[in-house]
C-alpha cells in the first residue's frame, strides 16, 4: 500500500506537468469546439503555461525525488522549467504573428503541438531514469517532427519534417541501444544506482566509451551539436519559422538539460562537491567527448555558416556553433562551468528569439529569408533593421550585449587557474571572430550595401505589436548586457542538481 | 570630494547620458521633420555646453587628484555590478559605476562638449536620413564623455568600446565614396587595439586585491598605489618583464588611436571618407582619447615602464612629427593633408608625454586641448569649401582669397595656428613641450630633431595657402559666396579661444597645473 | 550446449547493424522505416536478454513494452509524413527529395 | 617724467596694434580707408618715442615686469615685461620715425590699390611686432614678437598675391625666417634648461653666477645668433631678401631696409654681453663673408631694388661684423645711421620707379636729374653717406667699424686680419656699385625716351620723408666732429656694455676689457681713416670711369671676366644650389614618405584586409565549379574548411545516417587510442 | 541429445537473422515486407525462449498486427499502381556496407570484453502479474506520459491526412 500513498506524494509535487496536460486537453477541445481560427486557443495555452509558471515557482526551494525515483525537482530542473515556459509562450506569441503558420491549416493545432513539447521538455529537465529520459526525449522529437512538417502544403515543410523524422529515430534508435547495453553492465535503470555501480566496479574502456558515444549519438541529435547534426540545417530552412526558432531554443534547451544530468550525475565518483568542482570517476574520461563535440561544432557551425544565403539556414549554423559554446561549460564539470553554460542558455535564448521574430517579420514582407534580398532592407524598415543589428551583435558576443556576458563568463569558467583549459577559451574566442562575419554580414547586406531600387521603395510598416514585442526582446539583451546581476544570481543558484551536496 | 548634483543625479552622469535622452527623443520624431531633429540635437549639445560652464564655475582648480581620493571632483560612485562565485576561485567580482574629474579629464571634458557643439552645428549639411545620422551622432559624445570620466577600467573598456559602433556607422553610412573600406580599417584597427587592451585589463583585474576589501578590483585609483599588487602577482614587483609587456599592449591600445606611426594609415581614409562635422569630432576629440588613455592608465598604473619607455616612446614621437609633415607636403586633397598635419601634432603630445618633465606634460595637455580647437576649425573650413565645390584637390583651388575674404581670414588664423605662431594657443604648448622635451636629458637630441617639424610644418601650410588662396581665381569657382553665417557660427567661438589662450594660457593651465605636478610626482617618484 | 547471454546479444547487434544496413542503403522511404523497427526490435531483445541473465526482475521487459509503444506511435507519424511526402513530390524515393542542398 | 618711463613704453607699443585691429575690421567703411589713422597713429608715436628717449637720458635705465602665467605651484614662472635701456630707447625713435614716413610716403604710392585699407593695416601690425621686439626684457617674449614681425613681412612681401612671384617670395621669406627662429627656440631652450627663466637680467646674472657651462654658452650664443642669421639675412639665409623685393617699394624700405632686418642686429646686440669668445669670432666671419658676397654681387646688378637690397644685406654684414668684433656701440650706431639713408635711398628709388611708371630696370633709365631734382639730390646725399664720404653720418658709423676691425686685428693677429682686409675691400665696392647705380638712373642721357618724356618729379607727401631722411644723413646729428664720432653726443649714449666673459680666450679669439679694445683703437683711428677715404675715392672713379666718361668698354670688360661675371650675377648660384640641395631634398622625401605609407603601410594592412574582405565578400566571388577544381591553400583555411564542411550536407538523408554512423566509429576509435 | 532449447533457438535466431537479411537485400518492397513479418514472428519465439511470455504476446499483437500492417497499407498507398514498378534499385551500398560492417565489428567485440551482470536467473513461469503490478506501481508515471504521446501521434496522423 506504501505505494499509493507514495503517488499521491509524488502527484501534489508534480503540478507544474498536470498544469501543463490540463491546458493540452483544453486547447484541443477548444480546438474542436470553435469553427474558424481563432486566437482564443492560443490565450488559453498561455494562460495555463502562467499556471503552470505559478506552480514551478512554489517548488523553487524544494529538492525531491517523485515517483519512486522517476522524476526529480531540484533548481537545476526549475531553472530550465522557468526557460521553457518564457520561450514557448513568445514562440505561441510567434505563431500568431507568422504568415506562413496562418495559410498552413485552417485549425490551429501548433497550440497544443507545442503543449506537448513544452511537457516533453519539462520532463527532460526532471527525469533521473533511463527509460524516462527516453520516454520524454521521443515525445519531444514526435511532436517537433510533426510541428517541422506543420505547413504541409509545401515541399520544403514535409521534406524537413520527413529528414527530421529519419535522422531522429535512427538517433534514439542508437541511444537506446546504448542505454540498453549500460543497463545490461549496471543493472539498473535509475541513474544514481547506475554511478553508485560504475564508482565500485572496474570499468572496461571499450564498453563505457561505446555506451558514452551511442548516448551522445542520441543527445547530440537533440542539441543539434556536431557531428549529429546534420539534419539541424534543412531541417531549420524547411520548416516555418516559428517552428525553426522553437527548435532552435527550446528543444536545444532541453537537450541540454537531459545531457547535463546524464553526464554529471551518472560519470560521478563521490555525490560531494569538492570545492566547486564534481568529483567525477577516475577511469571514466568522458570530457574528452564532449570536448571534441562541442569544438567540433564550434567550428563547423562557425565556418560554414559565412557561406550561406538562407537567413534561417544562417541561423540554424549558428545554434550549432552556440551548442558548441554551451558544452563548453559541462567540459569544466563544476558549478562555474555550469552557472555560465545557464547564464549563456538564458543570453542564447533572448538573442536567438529576437533573431527569429525579425526572420517572421521579414519574411512575412519579404516572402523569402534570402540575405540577397534584403541589400537596403535596413532603410526601409529602420527600427527593424536596428533591432536585428543589435540581436546579431549580441549573438556574436560584442560588449555591452547580453551575448557577451554569456561569453565573458563561459571564458572565465574555461580560464579559471584550477581548470587549465586556456587552448580552449582561446578556439572559442577566435570562434566568435570569426562569427563576426557572417553576423555582420546581414547587418551589412541590411544597412551598408544597397539594391538599386532600395530608394523608390516605401518604408515597410509592420502592426504596433509586432513593435512591441520587438522591444519586449530588445530590451533585456540590451539591459542585461549592462546590468547582468539578476540573471548571474539566478544562474548561481539554480547549479545544484538533487543528491549532489 | 566636491559632490556636485543637478535634480538629484551627479553632474558628471548628467554629462555622459544627456546625448542618449537627446538620442531617445530624436529617435522618436518621425523620418520627415529634419529641421526639429536638427534643432533638438544642436539644444542637447548647448545644454551640455551650459552644464560644463556650471562645473567649470565651481571646479577647484587647487585640487590634483591624479591618484588620490580626496583630490577628484564631482565624483560618484555607486556598486554597477555585485556578482560573486561562492566556492570559485574568481572570488567577487565588485565593478564600481565610478566617474570624477581632475586637472587631466576636466579639460577634456570641457573640449568634447565644445566640439561637440560645433559639430552638431556643422552637421546641419547632412542631407541624408537625419534622423539616423543624429541618433548615431548623440550615441557618440556620450561614448566619449563616458572615456574621459570614467575611472573604473571596466567602465572604461565599455565606453571605449560603445564609441566604436556609432563611428563606424557614421562613416559607413553617410560617408564619401570608399566609405566602406574607410570604416572597416577604422573598425578593424581599433578592435585590434583594444583586443591588447582588454588582456592587460582582465591581468590587471586578477592580480590586484584591493587593501581595503581584499577583492580584485578594476578602480584605477586603486590599481595605481603599488600595494595593490602583492608579490606573487603578475604586476607584484616593479619593472618585471610583464609589468612592461603590460605597458607595451596598453601603449599598442592606445597608440592606434593617437595614431603614432605604424598604425596611423587609418586615419587619412577616415578623414577624407567621413563627413565634415565627423572629421571634426574624429579630429577633434576622439585622438585625444589615446594620448588620454595613457596618461590615466598606463602612466600612473606603471611608472616603472613609463620611465623605461621613455625613449623608444620620443623616438616614436619624431617619427610621427616629421613622416607626418613629410606626408602632408605630398598630398593632393585637402583632407588627407590636414590627418597628417593632425598625425603631426599628435606626435607633439607624445613627444611632451615621454620627456615626463611637468612643462612637457602640462604643453602636451594643453596641445590636446589646442590641437583639438585648430583642427576642428581647419576642417570646418574645408567643409565650407567642400559643401560649395565639392571637391577637395588641393590644385583644383586658387585666388579664393579676394573671392570669399572672411573665409580667408578665417582660415589664415587657423592655418598660422596650427604651425605655432606666436599669440595663438598652439605657439605655447609647442614651445612647453620643446621646453620640456629639451630638460630631460636622455630625450634632448630626439627633441632637437623633432623641433624641425616647426619648419616642415610651415612649409607645407604655406604651400597650401599659395596653392589655395593666392593666384588667381579659375573661372569655374565664380560662383561661391563667401561663409555663410552658420558656419561662421560654428568656427568663429573656436578662433576666439585660439586666441584668448594664445594670450593669456593661464585660463587654462590653472586648471591642469597641479594634477600635471601630481601626476610627475608620481611617476618619477 | 547452453545458450547464454551472449548469444541473444549476438543476434541482437547482427539485427541492429541490419537495421542500421537498411536506413543507409535503402531509397524506398517505407524499407527506411522498417530499417527503424528492425533496430528497435534489436534494443527489444536485448533489454529482455539482460533482464532474464541478470536477474533483473520484470524492468528490462517493462521497456521493452514501453519501447513497441513509441516504435507504434512512431511508425503512425512516419507513414502520415511519407504520404504527404508522397502528396507533394508524388515519389517515395527519398534521395530525389534533395532540394534542400550544402 | 618718471610717469613717461612708466607707462609711454607700453602706449608706444599697443598704438600700432589698435591702429591694425582698427583698419583690418572696419579699414572699408573709414573715410579714405583709414590711411590717415594708420599715419596718425604712428607720428603721435614717433613723438611719445622722443618723450621717453628724453626721459630715458635723464633718468637712466628702467624696466618693468609683470606675470603671465605660472606653471605648477610656481615651480617655473613666466614673466611678460619692457626694459627702456640705451639700445632700445634709439631704437623706438628709428623705428617709429621711419614708419611714420613710410606711412606718409605709400599714401601717396599705394594710391588707387584694391587692398589699400588691408596695406595700412599691416603696416600697423608690422610696427606693433617690431617695437615688441625693441622693448621687450624677456627672450620668450622676444621670439614671440619675432615670429610676429616674419608673419607681417609674409603679408606685406605677398601683399599683392595675385602674381605668383610675390606668392614665391613670401612663402620662401617665411620659411627661412623659421629656419632661422628653429635655431633662435633651440638657443632660447638651451638658456632655460641651464637658468630656468626668459627675462634677460635673470640670465646675465645667471651666466655671471656661471650656471652656464661653457661649452653650452657658446652653443647658445651661436644658436641664438642663428635668430639674427635668418631675420637679418645673414650669409646661408641670405637669399630671401632680394626676392623680397616683390613687395610694395614703402615696404622695402620699412622692413627690407630699416626696421625688421636690424632687428637681428639688435638681438645681437642685446645678448653681446654673453657671447662667449668662439660665438664672437663665428659672429664676426659670418657678418665678413656675407657683406663681402653681397657687395660682389651688387655690383652686376641691374633692377635698382636688387641693387639696393644687396647693398643693403652688405652693411648688415658690416653691422654684424663689428658687434663681432667688439664694437658693440660703432655697429648700433651704423645700424642707426643706414636705417636713415637706405630708407632715404628706397624711398627715393620709389618714388624713381613712380615716377617712371614701374620700371625697374636702371639700364632704360638715365638723365633723371633734370626730371626729378629733389629726389636726385636725396639719393645723391644718401650715397654720399653709404660710401663713407666725410660730412656724412655714414663716414662717422662706417668709419669707426673700420677702425675697430683694425684694431680687433692687431689685438688678435693670426688669421683674425682677414676681417679688416674684407672691410676695407667691401668699403671701396659699396662705393663703385653705389656711384655706379647713381650714374646709370640720374645722369648721362635717358635710354628709354618717351618713358622719359611724361616722368615728373613726385609729389610732396613723398619728398617730404626722402628730404627729412636725407637730412638725417649728415654728420651734423650724431657728432660735431665731421671726422671723430667719439666725441659725439650719440656714442657716449650707446656706451658698449662690459662683456660678462672680459679676459676669456676662445680658439683665435679673446675677449679684451672696454678700455684696452678703445686703446687699441685710438691707434688704429688715423690710419683706417685714411685708407677708408682712399678706397671710397677709388670706387668713385673707377666707377665714373666706366659708365659716365665711359672710357672702357664695359662689354668687353664682362666678356673677359666672364666667368667672374657669371657668378656675380646669378648671385653666386645660391639659389640653385639651395634649391637643388635642401629643397629638393625635402620635396623628395616628402614624396618618398607618402608613397611608403601608401604602399608599404597600406600595403600591409591592406593584404591583411584583402583576406578578410575576400573572406567576408562573398557574393558572386566563387561559383561552384572553382572550388570543386582546386583547392587553394592561400585561400585561407577558414573558407576552405568551411566549403569541405559544406560539402557534407547533400540534401539526402540517407548520407546522413551514414555519417552518423561513420562519426560514431571515428568517436570510438578516437577514444580507445587517447 | 542436445538440449531441446537450444534447438529451437537456433531455429528461431536463424529464421529472423535470414529473413532480417532478406528484407535489406530485396529490390521488391512486398517481399521485404512479409520478410519483417517473419523475422518479427522469430523474435516473438525468441522472447518466448527467454521466458518473456507477455512481450511475445504484444509482439505478435502489437508489432506484426498493427504496424506491419501499417507498412503495407503504406506501400499500396505509395507506389504507383500504373507502372506497378515495386522494384527500386539499391543506393550506392559500398560505403553503407562498410559502416555497417565496422559498427557490428565494434559490438561484438564490446560484447564479448565486458563481463554482463550474470546472476542466476530466477524461474519465475509467468510475467503478467508482476508487469501489472508495476505498471501501476513505480511506472505509472512512463504509463501516463505513454497515453499522452499516443494522443499526440494520433493528431499528427490526423493533422498530415486532413485534407486542408
Amino acid at each position: 500500500m506504501n505505494n499509493f500513498t507514495e503517488i499521491l506524494k509524488s502527484i501534489n509535487s508534480f503540478l507544474p506537468e498536470l498544469s501543463v496536460i490540463t491546458t493540452l486537453l483544453l486547447c484541443l477541445i477548444a480546438d474542436i469546439i470553435i469553427r474558424k481560427k481563432s486566437p482564443i486557443v492560443t490565450i488559453i495555452a498561455i494562460a495555463g503555461l502562467l499556471v503552470s509558471a505559478y506552480f514551478v515557482y512554489m517548488q523553487s526551494a524544494v529538492q525531491e525525488s517523485l515517483f519512486s525515483g522517476m522524476l526529480v525537482i531540484d533548481p537545476f530542473a526549475v531553472f530550465f522549467k522557468y526557460l521553457f515556459i518564457l520561450s514557448s509562450i513568445i514562440i505561441l506569441i510567434f505563431f500568431e504573428f507568422s504568415n506562413e503558420i496562418k495559410e498552413s491549416t485552417h485549425k490551429n493545432e501548433y497550440s497544443y503541438l507545442i503543449l506537448s513539447l513544452v511537457l516533453g521538455a519539462f520532463l527532460m529537465a526532471s527525469s533521473v531514469n533511463l527509460l524516462m529520459m527516453y520516454l520524454s526525449l521521443e515525445l519531444a522529437s514526435l511532436t517537433s517532427y510533426i510541428l517541422a512538417g506543420y505547413s504541409k502544403s509545401e515541399k520544403k515543410s514535409s521534406e524537413s519534417s520527413m529528414k527530421y523524422l529519419i535522422y531522429g529515430a535512427a538517433s534514439s534508435g542508437i541511444m537506446l541501444y546504448g542505454m540498453s547495453l549500460l543497463y545490461g553492465f549496471t543493472g539498473s535503470l535509475d541513474i544514481y544506482e547506475i554511478s553508485r555501480y560504475l564508482a565500485t566496479n572496474p570499468t572496461p574502456n571499450a564498453f563505457i566509451y561505446l555506451t558514452m558515444i551511442m548516448i551522445a549519438a542520441g543527445l547530440g541529435y537533440k542539441t543539434s551539436s556536431v557531428p549529429f547534426h546534420f539534419w539541424t540545417p534543412d531541417v531549420y530552412e524547411g520548416s516555418p519559422t516559428p517552428v525553426t526558432a522553437f527548435l532552435a531554443v527550446t528543444s536545444s534547451a532541453a537537450g541540454f538539460s537531459l545531457i547535463t544530468r546524464l553526464f554529471l550525475t551518472t560519470f560521478l565518483g563521490s555525490t560531494q562537491i569538492v570545492d566547486g568542482a564534481f568529483s567525477i570517476i577516475a577511469g571514466i574520461h568522458w570530457q574528452e567527448i564532449i570536448i571534441v563535440i562541442s569544438v567540433a561544432s564550434m567550428i563547423v557551425g562557425n565556418f560554414v555558416a559565412i557561406w550561406q544565403k538562407s537567413l534561417k539556414r544562417l541561423l540554424g549554423y549558428s545554434s550549432i556553433a552556440q551548442g558548441g559554446y554551451m558544452l563548453a561549460g559541462l567540459v569544466v564539470a563544476d558549478t562555474i562551468g555550469l552557472t555560465a553554460m545557464l547564464i549563456y542558455l538564458s543570453a542564447y535564448l533572448f538573442m536567438n528569439l529576437g533573431a527569429f521574430f525579425v526572420t517572421i517579420l521579414i519574411v512575412n514582407k519579404l516572402g523569402t529569408d534570402d540575405i540577397e534580398q534584403m541589400k537596403g532592407l535596413g532603410y526601409r524598415l529602420p527600427f527593424v533593421g536596428v533591432a536585428m543589428a543589435v540581436f546579431m551583435l549580441a549573438l556574436s558576443g560584442i560588449p555591452a550585449t547580453v551575448g557577451f556576458i554569456g561569453k565573458f563568463y563561459l571564458v572565465t569558467a574555461l580560464m579559471k587557474p584550477g581548470a587549465g583549459y586556456l587552448w580552449f577559451a582561446i578556439v572559442l574566442m577566435l570562434n566568435s571572430v570569426v562569427s563576426l562575419f557572417f553576423y555582420l554580414k546581414v547587418v551589412k547586406s541590411m544597412f551598408l550595401e544597397r539594391a538599386d531600387n532600395t530608394d523608390e521603395l516605401p518604408g515597410i510598416k509592420f502592426s504596433v505589436q509586432s513593435y512591441i514585442i520587438l522591444i519586449l526582446l530588445l530590451i533585456p539583451t540590451i539591459f542585461f548586457g549592462l546590468y547582468f546581476g539578476p540573471i548571474v544570481k539566478l544562474a548561481e543558484s539554480s547549479a545544484v542538481l538533487f543528491g549532489i551536496r | 570630494m566636491a559632490e556636485l548634483k543637478i535634480l538629484g543625479i551627479g553632474v558628471l552622469s548628467w554629462m555622459v547620458f544627456l546625448p542618449v535622452l537627446g538620442m531617445i527623443i530624436v529617435l522618436a520624431l518621425p523620418k520627415s521633420q529634419t529641421k526639429a531633429i536638427k534643432y533638438i540635437a544642436a539644444g542637447f549639445m548647448v545644454l551640455l555646453m551650459f552644464i560644463s560652464v556650471y562645473m567649470l564655475a565651481n571646479y577647484d582648480s587647487s585640487k590634483a587628484g591624479v591618484n588620490s581620493l580626496e583630490g577628484l571632483q564631482f565624483v560618484e560612485k555607486v556598486t554597477w555590478i555585485d556578482v560573486d562565485f561562492p566556492a570559485a576561485m574568481i572570488g567577487k567580482i565588485h565593478i564600481e559605476y565610478f566617474l570624477g574629474a581632475d586637472g587631466l579629464s576636466f579639460p577634456m571634458v570641457l573640449l568634447t562638449a565644445l566640439i561637440g557643439f560645433v559639430g552638431a552645428v556643422a552637421s546641419f549639411s547632412i542631407k541624408k536620413n537625419e534622423k539616423g545620422y543624429y541618433a548615431m551622432y548623440l550615441f557618440l559624445i556620450t561614448g566619449m564623455m563616458g572615456t574621459f570620466v570614467a575611472l573604473d577600467f571596466f567602465l572604461f573598456f565599455v565606453f571605449w568600446e560603445i564609441m566604436l559602433f556609432p563611428m563606424y556607422f557614421l562613416i559607413g553610412i553617410w560617408g564619401g565614396e570608399r566609405r566602406l573600406y574607410a570604416a572597416i580599417k577604422f573598425f578593424l584597427y581599433t578592435l585590434f587595439g583594444s583586443v591588447f587592451m582588454l588582456i592587460v585589463m582582465i591581468a590587471l583585474f586578477f592580480s590586484s586585491k584591493d587593501p581595503q576589501t581584499g577583492l580584485h578590483t578594476f578602480n584605477l585609483i586603486t590599481l595605481m598605489n603599488p600595494q595593490t599588487f602583492p608579490p606573487e602577482s603578475f604586476f607584484g614587483v616593479l619593472g618585471n618583464t610583464w609589468r612592461l609587456l603590460a605597458f607595451a599592449g596598453l601603449f599598442i591600445g592606445f597608440a592606434i588611436k593617437v595614431p603614432v606611426f605604424p598604425f596611423h594609415t587609418w586615419l587619412p581614409d577616415a578623414h577624407v571618407e567621413a563627413p565634415t562635422a565627423i572629421s571634426v569630432i574624429l579630429a577633434g576629440v576622439l585622438l585625444k582619447l589615446g594620448t588620454y588613455g595613457l596618461i590615466r592608465i598606463s602612466f600612473p598604473i606603471f611608472p616603472d615602464a613609463a620611465r623605461y619607455f621613455m625613449y623608444p616612446m620620443a623616438i616614436l614621437a619624431a617619427i610621427n612629427i616629421i613622416y607626418g609633415a613629410l606626408c602632408a607636403m605630398a598630398q593632393k586633397d585637402f583632407k588627407k593633408l590636414i590627418a597628417y598635419s593632425s598625425i603631426s601634432h599628435m606626435g607633439y603630445v607624445l613627444l611632451g608625454m615621454a620627456s615626463l618633465t611637468t612643462i612637457g606634460m602640462n604643453g602636451a595637455i594643453f596641445q590636446m586641448f589646442n590641437h583639438g580647437t585648430i583642427t576642428a576649425v581647419m576642417f570646418l573650413m574645408v567643409g565650407v569649401i567642400y559643401d560649395r565645390a565639392h571637391t577637395r584637390g588641393l590644385y583644383d583651388f586658387g585666388g579664393l582669397a579676394n573671392k570669399m575674404p572672411k573665409y580667408f581670414a578665417v582660415t589664415m588664423i587657423a592655418f598660422f595656428a596650427s604651425i605655432g605662431l606666436p599669440g595663438l594657443s598652439a605657439f605655447i604648448s609647442e614651445s612647453f613641450i620643446f621646453l620640456g622635451g629639451f630638460n630631460n636629458e636622455i630625450i634632448r637630441i630626439v627633441t632637437i630633431v623633432s623641433a624641425t617639424g616647426i619648419i616642415l610644418n610651415a612649409a607645407y601650410i604655406l604651400w597650401t595657402v599659395q596653392r589655395v588662396f593666392l593666384g588667381e581665381l579659375p573661372t569655374k569657382w565664380d560662383g561661391l559666396n563667401d561663409i555663410s553665417v552658420r558656419e561662421l557660427i560654428s568656427s568663429v567661438p573656436l578662433i576666439v579661444i585660439i586666441i584668448a589662450l594664445g594670450i593669456y594660457p593661464s585660463l587654462f593651465i590653472n586648471l591642469m597645473s597641479n594634477s600635471v605636478t601630481q601626476l610627475i610626482s608620481f611617476i618619477m617618484k | 550446449m547452453e545458450i547464454t547471454l551472449y548469444h541473444y546479444l549476438t543476434v541482437g547487434a547482427i539485427l541492429f547493424s541490419l537495421g542500421l544496413y537498411a536506413m543507409i542503403s535503402r531509397k524506398n522511404a517505407i524499407m527506411i522505416l522498417m530499417g527503424i523497427e528492425l533496430i528497435l526490435n534489436a534494443c527489444n531483445l536485448n533489454f529482455i536478454a539482460f533482464s532474464k541473465y541478470g536477474g533483473l526482475g520484470v524492468d528490462g521487459q517493462l521497456i521493452s513494452i514501453f519501447v513497441i509503444l513509441l516504435a507504434v506511435a512512431e511508425a503512425a507519424i512516419a507513414l502520415a509524413i511519407v504520404l504527404n511526402i508522397y502528396n507533394n513530390f508524388n515519389t517515395a524515393n527519398i534521395d530525389e527529395v534533395d532540394s534542400m542542398k550544402d | 617724467m618718471e610717469f613717461a618711463l612708466k607707462f609711454l613704453p607700453l602706449a608706444i607699443l599697443i598704438i600700432p596694434l589698435v591702429s591694425f585691429l582698427i583698419i583690418i575690421f572696419f579699414g572699408k567703411r573709414l573715410p579714405r580707408q583709414g590711411d590717415w589713422l594708420g599715419t596718425g597713429f604712428l607720428f603721435l608715436n614717433l613723438f611719445l618715442s622722443l618723450y621717453v628717449f628724453i626721459a630715458f637720458m635723464s633718468l637712466g635705465n628702467y624696466s618693468i615686469t609683470y606675470d603671465w602665467f605660472s606653471l605648477g605651484a610656481n615651480e617655473t614662472k613666466f614673466t611678460v615685461g619692457f626694459v627702456v635701456d640705451q639700445l632700445s630707447a634709439v631704437m623706438l625713435i628709428v623705428v617709429n620715425l621711419i614708419s611714420a614716413l613710410v606711412h606718409l610716403f605709400s599714401v601717396k604710392y599705394m594710391e588707387g590699390d584694391s587692398k589699400y585699407s588691408k596695406y595700412f593695416a599691416y603696416l600697423g601690425l608690422f610696427t606693433f611686432s617690431m617695437l615688441g621686439i625693441v622693448i621687450t626684457n624677456n627672450l620668450l617674449l622676444m621670439y614671440v614678437f619675432w615670429e610676429l614681425v616674419g608673419l607681417s613681412s609674409y603679408l606685406l612681401i605677398g601683399f599683392w598675391y595675385e602674381k605668383k612671384p610675390p606668392q614665391e617670395a613670401a612663402k620662401k621669406a617665411f620659411i627661412v625666417n623659421r629656419i632661422g627662429d628653429f635655431g633662435f627656440l633651440i638657443g632660447i631652450m638651451i638658456v632655460f634648461y641651464f637658468i630656468g627663466n626668459f627675462a634677460f637680467s635673470e640670465i646675465f646674472s645667471g651666466i655671471s653666477s656661471g650656471k652656464i657651462p661653457s661649452g653650452w654658452l657658446t652653443a647658445a650664443g651661436i644658436l641664438l645668433f642663428c635668430g639674427a642669421i635668418g631675420k637679418s639675412a645673414q650669409f646661408p639665409l641670405h637669399t630671401w631678401l632680394p626676392d623680397a623685393m616683390e613687395g610694395p617699394t614703402p615696404v622695402s624700405a620699412l622692413i627690407h631696409a630699416a626696421t625688421m632686418v636690424a632687428a637681428g642686429v639688435y638681438l645681437t646686440a642685446r645678448i653681446f654681453i654673453m657671447l662667449s669668445a668662439d660665438a664672437l669670432t663665428f659672429v664676426a666671419f659670418i657678418g665678413a663673408i656675407t657683406a663681402f658676397i653681397a657687395a660682389t654681387i651688387a655690383l652686376t646688378q641691374n633692377d635698382i631694388k636688387k641693387i639696393l637690397a644687396y647693398s643693403t644685406v652688405s652693411q648688415l654684414g658690416y653691422m654684424i661684423m663689428a658687434i663681432g668684433v667688439g664694437a658693440y656701440s660703432y655697429g648700433v650706431f651704423h645700424l642707426v645711421t643706414h636705417a636713415f639713408f637706405k630708407a632715404c635711398m628706397f624711398l627715393g628709388a620709389g618714388s624713381v620707379i613712380y615716377g617712371m611708371h614701374h620700371i625697374q630696370n636702371i639700364s632704360e633709365m638715365g638723365g633723371l636729374r633734370k626730371k626729378m631734382p629733389i629726389t636726385f639730390v636725396t639719393f645723391l646725399i644718401s650715397t654720399l653717406a653709404i660710401s663713407g664720404i666725410p660730412f656724412t653720418s655714414g663716414f662717422l658709423s662706417k668709419d669707426s667699424i673700420l677702425a675697430s676691425t683694425m684694431a680687433f686685428g692687431s689685438i688678435n693677429g693670426g688669421i683674425t686680419i682677414i676681417i679688416p682686409i674684407i672691410a676695407f675691400l667691401v668699403a671701396g665696392m659699396t662705393a663703385f656699385y653705389m656711384f655706379r647705380l647713381v650714374i646709370k638712373t640720374f645722369l648721362g642721357e635717358p635710354r628709354n625716351k618717351e618713358k622719359y618724356d611724361h616722368c615728373h618729379e613726385s609729389p610732396l607727401q613723398m619728398t617730404l620723408p626722402l628730404m627729412i631722411l636725407s637730412g638725417l644723413s649728415i654728420f651734423f646729428f650724431y657728432s660735431f666732429n665731421p671726422f671723430g664720432a667719439e666725441g659725439g653726443w650719440f656714442i657716449n649714449v650707446l656706451k658698449s656694455p662690459e662683456s660678462l666673459l672680459v679676459g676669456t680666450k676662445g680658439a683665435i679669439y679673446h675677449i679684451v676689457s672696454r678700455e684696452e679694445f678703445h686703446e687699441a683703437l685710438h691707434h688704429a683711428h688715423y690710419p683706417a681713416m685714411i685708407l677708408s677715404l682712399v678706397l671710397a675715392g677709388l670706387g668713385i672713379l673707377i666707377s665714373f670711369v666706366f659708365y659716365f666718361w665711359n672710357k672702357v668698354d664695359t662689354e668687353k670688360l664682362k666678356k673677359a671676366l666672364n666667368p667672374l661675371y657669371k657668378f656675380s650675377l646669378n648671385k653666386w648660384y645660391f639659389d640653385e644650389l639651395y634649391h637643388y640641395t635642401a629643397v629638393s631634398f625635402v620635396m623628395g622625401l616628402s614624396a618618398l614618405a607618402s608613397l611608403f605609407d601608401k604602399y608599404v603601410i597600406d600595403g600591409i594592412v591592406n593584404g591583411a584586409a584583402y583576406l578578410t574582405v575576400k573572406l567576408s565578400d562573398f557574393g558572386g566571388l566563387f561559383d561552384k565549379y572553382v572550388v570543386d577544381g582546386l583547392v587553394n591553400f592561400t585561400g585561407g583555411t577558414v573558407w576552405v574548411f568551411g566549403m569541405i564542411l559544406r560539402k557534407f550536407q547533400t540534401g539526402r538523408v540517407q548520407t546522413y545516417i551514414g555519417f552518423l554512423v561513420f562519426s560514431i566509429v571515428l568517436l570510438y576509435f578516437i577514444f580507445r587510442w587517447i | 541429445m542436445p538440449e531441446l532449447t537450444t534447438i529451437l533457438f537456433y531455429i528461431f535466431a536463424f529464421i529472423t537473422v535470414g529473413f532480417a537479411i532478406i528484407v535489406v537485400s530485396t529490390k521488391n518492397v512486398m517481399y521485404s515486407a512479409v520478410s519483417l513479418f517473419m523475422s518479427l514472428f522469430g523474435i516473438a519465439a525468441l522472447f518466448l525462449l527467454l521466458r518473456a511470455d507477455f512481450l511475445a504476446l504484444t509482439q505478435v499483437m502489437v508489432y506484426i498486427g498493427g504496424i506491419l500492417v501499417l507498412l503495407i497499407f503504406g506501400i499500396m498507398l505509395t507506389t504507383k499502381i500504373t507502372d506497378a514498378e515495386i522494384k527500386t534499385n539499391n543506393l550506392s551500398y559500398i560505403p553503407a556496407a562498410f559502416f555497417t560492417t565496422g559498427i557490428f565489428v565494434i559490438l561484438i567485440f564490446v560484447l564479448y570484453t565486458t563481463k554482463w551482470n550474470q546472476k542466476t536467473p530466477i524461474q519465475n513461469e509467468e510475467t503478467i502479474s508482476q508487469i501489472g503490478k508495476a505498471l501501476l506501481s513505480s511506472y505509472v508515471l512512463p504509463f501516463e506520459i505513454a497515453s499522452i504521446v499516443l494522443l499526440v501521434a494520433l493528431v499528427g496522423a490526423i493533422m498530415f491526412s486532413r485534407k486542408k
